[in-house]
């Protein structure tokens, strides 16, 4: 286990270079650099500004710089907040995002899980209709439009919850319940499937033959063994909810990293732009490695040494 | 009647599926005594898996139980309540099933899985479950038990899991134990230990068994009676030497006949032509009919009632009847008959068969 | 229920929505309003507006110059304090002053200091910083000398770039100066607190340091980034800002509400047409029917909105007025021509895009131009406007392309448009801001129109006619005209802001720089 | 046999290894050598996993063998190219009949196509007609209704399924077909079925079976020579009636005592052999395929022959 | 036991061969689609979906004769007028809406529109006709979508057989190819593409294929792995077929299911991401309108003009229900087992 961790590692890291390059030599080919359309810089002071940053080089030198930066946890300074460590704005800016991120993660997967079952459990009747018109409700409406309803109508109509800000921790519950409704349908839709399949197989026959009752058997045989499809979309939706995050945000004005990564791009900003990047992509990775090691741990099957993992 | 742990009467069966009403299980009737083991043979889609699955209580959602009665030590199993039913369930009865690679939960230790029906069914600690468990594994078989308890099924080759299935069925000493092809998907080897293991257990715990299988070799190192199902009736039944040497219906005859046997030439083999019949739709007479050679009118005409040929044997055939011709069954049919005749004879077999046409 | 709460912010504090974050808080390094609000705010320079008048600040007064207007000597307060306790020196401006010019600081606002003795050649790095014409005298006397006269240059050092910067502080914190309330101090009436570039919401408290404390009646400001118009509304409604910035089609909506209210701001907007790329805009009668073709007032009304009014010169209205007369608009003073060739009448502008077309040699050509924009809503519902006005010009069909607002700079400069919305915000309230944006060469002139005359007024008015009031107000009034006649580029609506203003908040008062002066704040249960 | 029969199929030292120099390394078949003569049937028997399956797709060339020559026709397989004629000819030569009725046919294809497949490949019909006559023609030899043609695999039972799996085989006229287990899935009332049109078959076309089966007694009565196999090596091979008859190998014998018997009476005194896998621990490269009485093999070493041989003699004198 | 008249005649032996009638299959003989349409057809809510979605596409792309006025034509006199039907008295298509103080007003009369002048779902921002404008969005929305749809198989269909096919190296490559696109934010890649194309409807589509083919692509592959070992394909393996035909006669029919569900799938996160682009201002360019760009104008619109965001959302919510409920029907009528 704990070598096959340290290959995944290897893996991410090798992964990593290979998206910090892209991205740097996509950066390369944006259109406009951050600098020459500020035309109120004089030459001298463009002159400085590409020799701070490193833009008077040749590419293949930026680019040497830039991963030799990385390897020291260097992500370069933003060009779009003068003289901030791009480090330091990403780290400030994702503690909400995170929160918002993960709640609506937890509550959409739990409650997906559960709505999943639920319907499941009562295949082809009108609660499975229900939890089904439910799910793809869910996955049919747009976040903002979410976002919009439950901000005017729980927050400032019924006064339930707070309009926007951020001042603490009941200013996350609208924005992660408008940001779970896409995971709890996609979840809910997996889980049916697949727990359909699990309450056929032979096993939950046994199960019955052993004089469970249907819940006995539901909580000690099934939910386990269809969890583990689930957990594998869980990562991916995981990384989804936090690049999504963006709009959420811009409704509940909260200080989220998904506005900083739009703005980011719409000014240039490549040190930010690049950080992101890489930041996203060790989240997004670190999910996959964290779901196939819940997945070692849900299902006994799987062994964590072959380096393809599962998909 | 008393010995009778159960009794099953005129069960009939039906599912609702799209295409329309399949009549699974057709006026099905028969007995199971204390401590005896009772083969259910038939071939595929005969019925012989709903007929236990209706005892255990777990039929699919589509079926409809038509009419008839299972009775457990006189009680109407159908009439059970859902938690009645639960109670029953890997108590009093118990089941094991065709396919030892998927009918073990995955995810859990075996140990655990061998030890819930005690759990559920009594109030004893989970440390005392995990003993008897532990003995129980023992006892069907697994080598160091106590280390493995704690192995998930994958770990365990297909022959052991059958084991494990075992033991978790017979943990609470069930009454009936019952097997639906438990050793179809084992290798031959596999399959001759299980069948020991399950003789062996059946003389310690004195259960009574039925055994689910469509192969007579099996069916002759098990059962002590055998009921000979085809398209949802039974057609024949009777103790193992009756159906096996003196059998009387025609599918039975088929049926013995297809298997290769130590002596059989590079002759042809029997078989039975054709294909079993569409129960959407069974035909009005006997549903053997186009498949039996000895077929006569009125076999399209009429299902044959059963035909009492001893005081344990019956089949339903029309063959049986007073006024029906008499035909000679096939040769190896004749073979077993007069094999028997000849050890019996021989006086190494007691009791002689009563019946039959040879 | 769910633990939420609905209180009311504290009445010690008024809560302020505001469009975006403070990028940064380096007076050097600030080019957005955004930026300069928290610095009027929080600091304060030689002067600082009080409505549309200058007023003094560190300054003991307003400086006339001497020397022919090349020599600005300030006496500054004694009382005026940094809020770690020092006091604030003429060192002090001297040092921010250079620090700004210094190439190596890429200030983007150095520009602004031309005119100051070297500061140009300073900043183009062919002379060193100390070269610059600041000086401290002693103390509390801060002396700055001129190339040549610069008649508004009050009105300019008012801008915060201008604001004093202690030499001390700045070196201790390096990079780091400005991005966080901790980095920094403040001499103004209120002090940032736990602000941390990129918090996308700020609270600034009284500075008790700060000499006029007194005069500064609310305890805390607190802003809060809202994107979003109906967030603004609610939070509004629900008593959770005290004034929240509306747009778009909200603020119309919202019009009629007593909380609704606009300010104006010394801006306008034009459409720049690329004579370079595109021979035609060099005719004029073709530059005048595209202006004439424009509804302004359905624009401003119908799909702006939020405080904006039609604008038939570049230079704002109710920006600058007469030195002679103190009443009188510049823009009205010009509106004459502006109004003759840039108000809308379909028909005339039929008529001269027919006869342009013929003068060109273009009769009966279908033409596709591209319509250059940024790619903000506002931005896009009013290029949507014009592609829509612009398309009743027979044969001509309008391309938007509407882009994030680098890339719309980028392009503007490097000439890849045919039409383009620019928007200019005064740096000081002067024509001349405006005026000499157009000039041949001019940076800013992406149209590249050029016209002899229009440049020879705008290069007396800074040279000749510096230390004449009269001659100098003239020579604008005539370049004003000529551009308008020519319709050299396309005034199109001075931009405006709406709010909502909560009944208990009192004073607001929108000055001339672009920001608020925050000190007349008060609030009246 | 009057004349040494011609040799179709010579595997030889065959090894096939899975997953080489990973954990998980298989070796599925290891170190094998036999030969199959023209028109006989060859029944290769052994537990689940012995590796009964990987030879067989090793012969077919579904796999690259790990080492070892598989000559088909005295012509090394492992040489032909992918992709060329002289693969196209061999893929005709060799046919095979899989296990599952189930999972051998495309569900998504109707009958007439699936079986018509081999013909269209190998351009054996020269127009559609042809190839619908030749379809129809096929069906009638494995005894199905011409009319089924247009229907769907699922239409059918497992036995015709079979059928028309062995239908597809013949329809490129092969001259050697490999059987995987061809009858394990199948009722018993239908296995019968098969095996006799298996038979009926090689007897009308002379074709040489590789029988692949777990059911001793049914290959018993298919096969003429038999190989028994466990744990990816041949542990006997002889003709049918001797390794039925008189098994040499502890793993044979045990094997043949699992076999269950339609028989009551012989059932009950039944005594299992038991075998007990670890003497298999000390095999190396002494051990081999030895000929202990003319025709029949067992795996031992030089010095264990005679033993073997012994155990031979017995058989003679319990007949007597 | 039995009423039947038992005679002599009736133990007559039956002649000829009983089994061959037996071989005559009872069950109705289909092609494999059409069993699969049977099956659809008994699928109450995906039959009505089904039609749903035909009606919106129909009326979506005879927009040009049915909306009733030009989508981009503007009037900002009468910009913002709530739904209106002349001559009735639906609530909601009164031509009335509350303002913000909360009184209802008559923005028709206010803004002199002539009576007979109506817009059934009101006019935007700058006068359009909001219905027309509804219209039009959907069709650039499904085009949207239908292209996206279109490239995401042709790129990730072949894509995953290959991958699955040929395992090893190729696979182990591909796959990591598949981990790096992926793991690079989507967003970013699209944007990218924006700023480097020109904007429009191209540079969209092709901004959504790029990074959606690759679910397609993991899908096939996994699905290819096991159809590979299936013995069907061994089959025609040993017949001597080549693995492009392999490809096109076994696995992409096996495959059918999963790509149409993919494919289902995949057109709504088409519509839905345009509609995100549209939100943070990088859309389809004006005037041309798409849903996305409709429901975030009306988002922003939503406080005081809630039908500009209610319609197009509600039109929205009926297509994606629609393509998911369908696509759950296919899903089960291309599973033989329900
Ligand atoms: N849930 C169900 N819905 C519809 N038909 C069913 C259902 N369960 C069983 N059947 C039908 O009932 C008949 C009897 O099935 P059963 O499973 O008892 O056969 P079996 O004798 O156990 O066969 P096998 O040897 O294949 O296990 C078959 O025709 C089967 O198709
Ligand atoms: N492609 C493969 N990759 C890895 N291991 C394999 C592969 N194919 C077969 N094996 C392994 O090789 C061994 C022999 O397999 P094979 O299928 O030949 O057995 P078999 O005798 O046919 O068994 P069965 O009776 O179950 O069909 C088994 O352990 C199997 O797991
Ligand atoms: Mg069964
Ligand atoms: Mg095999």
């Amino acid at each position: 286990m704990f070598k096959y961790i340290l290959k995944r590692l290897f893996y991410m890291i090798l992964t990593l270079f290979i998206v910090a390059s892209v991205t740097f030599f996509m950066m390369k080919l944006m259109p406009g650099t951050p600098f020459t359309n500020q035309e109120k810089l004089s030459a001298a002071q463009l002159k400085i500004m590409n020799e701070q940053y490193g833009l008077n080089k040749p590419i293949w030198q930026q680019y040497v710089i830039y991963i030799a930066n990385l390897l020291h946890g260097d992500f370069g300074t933003s060009f779009q907040f003068n003289n901030q460590p791009v480090l330091s704005l990403i780290l400030t800016r994702l503690q909400p995002s995170l929160l918002i991120g993960s709640q609506a993660m937890i509550i959409g997967s739990l409650l997906g899980i559960l709505l999943g079952a639920v319907a499941a459990m009562n295949k082809n009747n009108w609660i499975d209709s229900l939890a089904t018109f439910v799910s793809i409700l869910g996955i049919s409406v747009p976040s903002f439009v979410l976002g919009v309803l439950l901000q005017y109508y729980l927050a400032f109509k019924w006064h339930m919850f707070p309009i926007a800000l951020w001042n603490g921790w009941e200013y996350s519950i609208l924005p992660s319940i408008a940001l779970a409704f896409s995971p709890l349908a996609q979840t809910a839709r997996f889980m049916r499937t697949e727990m359909v399949d699990v309450l056929n197989s032979d096993y939950i026959e046994l199960s019955k033959a052993k004089g469970n009752t249907r819940w006995q058997t539901v909580v000690k045989h099934t939910l386990r063994n269809s969890l583990i499809p689930v957990i594998t979309i869980i990562g991916p939706l995981t990384a989804n909810i936090l690049t999504g995050s963006l709009v959420v945000e811009n409704i509940f004005s909260i200080p989220g990293i998904g506005e900083q990564f739009v703005k980011s791009i719409m000014t240039n900003d490549y040190p930010t732009i690049m950080g992101l990047t890489i930041f996203y992509s060790l989240m997004f990775m670190a999910m996959l490695l964290i779901t196939d090691i819940l997945y070692s741990i849900i299902d006994p099957r799987i062994k964590l040494t072959n380096s393809k993992g599962v998909n | 009647m008393s010995n009778n742990i159960l009794e099953v009467k005129n069960l009939k069966i039906n599912f609702a599926t799209f295409a329309g009403t399949v009549q699974a299980i057709r006026d099905v009737s028969f007995n199971l005594k204390k401590g005896e083991t009772l083969a259910i043979v038939g071939e595929s889609g005969s019925g012989k898996s709903v007929t236990t699955r209706s005892i255990m209580g777990l039929l699919a959602p589509n079926a409809q139980v038509e009419s008839g009665q299972i009775k457990f030590k006189g009680r109407d199993l159908l009439k059970e309540s859902t938690k009645e039913m639960d109670h029953h369930r890997g108590n009093d009865i118990s089941m094991i099933f065709q396919d030892p690679m998927t009918s073990l939960d995955p995810t859990m230790p075996i140990g655990k899985q061998v030890a819930e029906p005690l759990r559920i069914h009594s109030n004893i600690s989970k440390e005392k479950a995990l003993k008897r468990a532990q003995e129980v594994l023992e006892l069907v078989g697994i080598p160091n038990a106590k280390e493995r308890m704690k192995d998930f099924p994958h770990q365990f080759s297909g022959g052991q899991r059958q084991r494990i299935v075992i033991a978790i069925a017979i943990v609470n000493y069930p009454e009936i134990l019952i097997a639906d092809e438990p050793t179809t998907a084992l290798d031959v080897t596999v399959q001759a230990q299980i069948i020991d293991l399950m003789r062996e257990l059946q003389e310690k715990l004195e259960t009574s068994i039925i055994f689910i299988t469509h192969d007579l070799g099996v069916v002759a190192g098990i059962a002590d009676r055998v009921a000979v199902m085809y398209a949802g009736k039974i057609v024949e039944y009777g103790t193992v030497d009756e159906i096996f040497y003196k059998p009387q219906h025609p599918y039975t005859w088929g049926l013995l006949s297809s298997m290769p046997t130590l002596d059989i030439g590079s002759g042809k083999l029997a078989s039975i032509p054709g294909t079993p019949p569409d129960l959407l739709d069974p035909p009005k007479g006997d549903a053997f009919a186009p498949r039996n050679p000895y077929a006569m009118q009125i076999d399209i005409e009429a299902q044959p009632p059963y035909f009492k040929v001893s005081e344990t044997h019956y089949a339903a055939t029309w063959l049986l009847h007073p006024d029906a011709p008499d035909v000679a069954p096939p040769a190896a049919i004749q073979q077993r008959s007069a094999e028997y005749d000849h050890l019996f004879k021989a006086g190494k077999i007691e009791t002689p068969i009563e019946g039959g046409q040879d | 229920g769910c633990g939420s709460k609905q209180a009311q912010a504290p009445k010690d504090t008024v809560g302020i929505s505001s469009k975006d974050i403070i990028a940064t808080a380096d007076s050097s390094l600030n080019t957005d309003n955004i930026g300069s609000q928290a610095l009027v705010d929080t600091m304060e320079g030689l002067y600082r507006w009080k409505g549309k008048t200058l007023v003094p600040g560190v300054s003991t007064k307003i400086v006339k110059p001497t020397n022919n207007g090349l020599t600005y000597t300030f006496k500054l307060r004694k009382d005026s304090k940094w809020s770690n306790g020092d006091p604030v020196t003429a060192q002090d401006f001297v040092y921010a002053w250079k620090r700004t010019v210094d190439p190596k600081t890429k200030s983007q606002y150095a520009y602004i200091f031309e005119g100051i003795a070297n500061a140009k050649d300073i900043s183009a790095g062919k002379k060193p910083v100390d070269t610059m014409g600041v000086k401290a005298i002693d103390d509390h006397t801060f002396q700055v000398n001129l190339e040549k006269p610069i008649p508004y240059f009050n009105k300019l050092i008012a801008n915060a770039t201008f604001y004093p910067l202690q030499e001390k502080t700045v070196k201790k914190w390096g990079k780091k100066y400005g991005t966080n309330s901790k980095t920094m101090i403040f001499n103004g009436p209120y002090k940032l607190v736990n602000w941390n570039s990129p918090d996308n919401s700020w609270k600034e408290t009284k500075n008790n340091k700060y000499w006029n404390s007194k005069a500064v009646k609310v305890k805390n400001l607190k802003y809060q980034v809202v994107k979003d118009n109906s967030t603004s509304v609610n939070l509004f409604q629900a008593n959770k800002l005290d004034r929240a910035q509306v747009s778009g089609d909200t603020a119309k909506q919202m019009k009629d509400n007593k909380d609704y209210g606009e300010v104006k701001q010394n801006s306008t907007f034009f459409i720049e047409m690329n004579q370079e790329k595109n021979p035609l805009f060099k005719n004029q009668k073709i530059r005048q029917a595209l202006s004439l073709a424009l509804n302004r007032k359905q624009l401003v009304d119908k799909v702006l909105g939020s405080g904006c009014s039609p604008a038939n010169s570049i230079t704002p209205a109710k920006m600058a007025y007469d030195p002679q007369d103190n009443s009188k608009d510049f823009v009205a003073q010009t509106s004459k021509t502006g109004k003759a060739n840039a108000s809308y009448d379909l028909k005339k502008a039929k008529k001269l895009w027919k006869e342009g077309l013929a003068e060109t040699g273009n009769t009966g050509k279908k033409l596709d131009l591209v319509l250059l924009g940024d790619d903000t809503d506002s931005s896009k519902k009013r290029d949507e406007f014009l592609q829509n006005q612009l398309g009743k010009l027979p044969g001509l069909k309008i391309t938007i392309n509407d882009v994030p607002f680098k890339s719309r700079l980028n392009r503007a400069i490097s000439g890849d448009f045919d039409l383009v919305v620019t928007g200019w915000i005064a740096d000081f309230p002067d024509p001349i801001n405006f005026l000499t944006l157009f000039t041949e060469g001019a940076s800013n002139n992406n149209g590249k129109w050029v016209n002899k005359e229009y440049n020879d007024l705008v290069k007396k008015s800074m040279n000749e006619d510096a230390n004449n009031p009269a001659a100098r107000w003239k020579d604008m009034q005539d370049a004003q005209n000529i551009i308008n006649e020519q319709q050299g580029v396309i005034p199109l609506f001075q931009n405006g802001e709406a709010y909502l203003t909560h009944k208990r908040l009192k004073g607001v008062d929108f000055g001339s720089s672009g920001t608020y002066n925050q000190m007349s704040l008060y609030t009246k249960e | 046999m009057t004349e040494q029969p011609k040799k179709i199929v010579q595997v030889k030292q065959l090894k096939q290894y899975f997953n080489i120099g990973k954990a998980n390394e298989v070796r599925a078949v290891d170190d094998i050598s036999f030969d199959i003569y023209e028109g006989e049937t060859f029944g290769l028997v052994g537990e689940s996993g012995s590796g009964k399956s990987t030879t067989g797709r090793s012969i077919i060339r579904l796999y690259n063998p790990t080492s070892g020559q598989i000559l088909f026709k005295d012509q090394d397989i492992s040489k032909i190219k992918h992709h060329g004629p002289e693969m196209l000819q061999f893929r005709r030569q060799t046919q095979m009949i899989f296990q599952d009725p189930y999972a051998s046919l495309d569900p998504r294809m109707k009958v007439k196509d699936i079986i018509a497949e081999g013909i269209d490949i190998h351009h054996l019909a020269k127009s559609t007609a042809e190839r619908d006559q030749k379809v129809k023609e096929l069906l009638k030899v494995v005894g199905l209704n011409p009319d089924h043609a247009t229907r769907y695999p699922h239409e059918f039972s497992g036995g015709q399924r079979q059928r028309i799996g062995i239908a597809r085989a013949l329809a490129v006229d092969p001259q050697f077909i490999i059987a995987d287990e061809p009858i394990s899935a199948l009722d018993v009332s239908i296995q019968a079925q098969v095996v006799n049109l298996m038979k009926e078959i090689q007897r009308q076309k002379n074709l040489t079976y590789l029988f692949i089966a777990h059911d001793l007694s049914m290959v018993k009565y298919i096969s003429d020579r038999i190989a028994v196999m466990h744990q990816g090596r041949l542990m006997e091979l002889g003709t049918a009636e001797e390794v039925y008859n008189h098994p040499l190998h502890p793993y044979t014998k045990s094997l043949l005592s699992a076999v269950p018997l339609p028989d009551p009476e012989l059932e009950r005194g039944r005594q299992r052999i038991p075998y007990d896998t670890s003497i298999e621990k000390g095999y190396d490269h002494n051990h081999a395929l030895r000929e202990i009485t003319p025709g029949h093999q067992v795996f031992c070493t030089e010095e264990e022959i005679p033993q073997y041989q012994d155990d031979a003699a017995s058989y003679q004198t319990e007949k007597a | 036991m039995t009423d039947v008249k038992i005679t002599a005649a009736s133990f007559k032996k039956l002649e000829g061969d009983q089994s061959q009638n037996q071989e005559k299959i009872s069950a109705p003989s289909l092609t494999f689609f059409q069993d699969a349409v049977r099956r659809l057809r008994k699928n109450k809510v995906a039959v009505v979906s089904f039609f749903v979605l035909v009606l919106i596409a129909l009326i979506a792309f005879c927009a040009p004769i049915l909306s009733p006025r030009d989508p981009n034509a503007q009037n900002p006199n009468y910009a913002n007028l709530p739904p209106r039907i002349a001559n009735t008295d639906i609530p909601g298509f009164r031509g009335k809406i509350k303002n913000a103080a909360g009184i209802e007003t008559d923005p028709y009369s206010s803004n002199g529109v002539p009576k007979d002048r109506t817009y059934i779902l009101g006019t935007d921002y700058l006068g359009r006709d909001l219905f027309s404008r509804i219209l039009y969005g959907t069709r650039l929305s499904l085009i949207i979508a239908v292209i996206a749809t279109l490239v995401d198989l042709l790129i990730g269909l072949p894509y995953g057989i290959i991958s699955g096919w040929k395992g090893g190296v190729v696979d182990l490559v591909l796959q990591r190819i598949i981990e790096i696109i992926s793991s690079v934010p989507n967003l970013i890649v699209v944007i990218l593409l924006l700023l480097i194309l020109k904007p429009g409807l191209t540079s969209i589509v092709l901004a959504i294929a790029f990074s959606s083919w690759v679910t397609m692509a993991r899908l096939i592959r996994a699905q290819t792995l096991q159809l590979k070992e299936q013995e069907y394909v061994l089959a025609s393996i040993t017949l001597g077929e080549s693995p492009l035909k392999i490809a096109i006669k076994h696995l992409i029919p096996n495959l059918s299911s999963t790509i149409i569900i993919q494919t289902m799938f995949s057109i709504p996160t088409a519509i839905f991401f345009e509609a995100f682009l549209s939100f943070i201002g990088i859309g389809i360019p004006a005037p041309n309108a798409s849903l996305g760009t409709l429901l975030s104008d009306g988002q922003k619109a939503f406080r005081f003009l809630p039908y500009q965001m209610w319609y197009p959302a509600l039109v929205l919510c009926i297509l994606m229900i629609a393509f998911n409920l369908f696509a759950d029907g296919l899903r089960d009528a291309f599973d033989p087992k329900s």
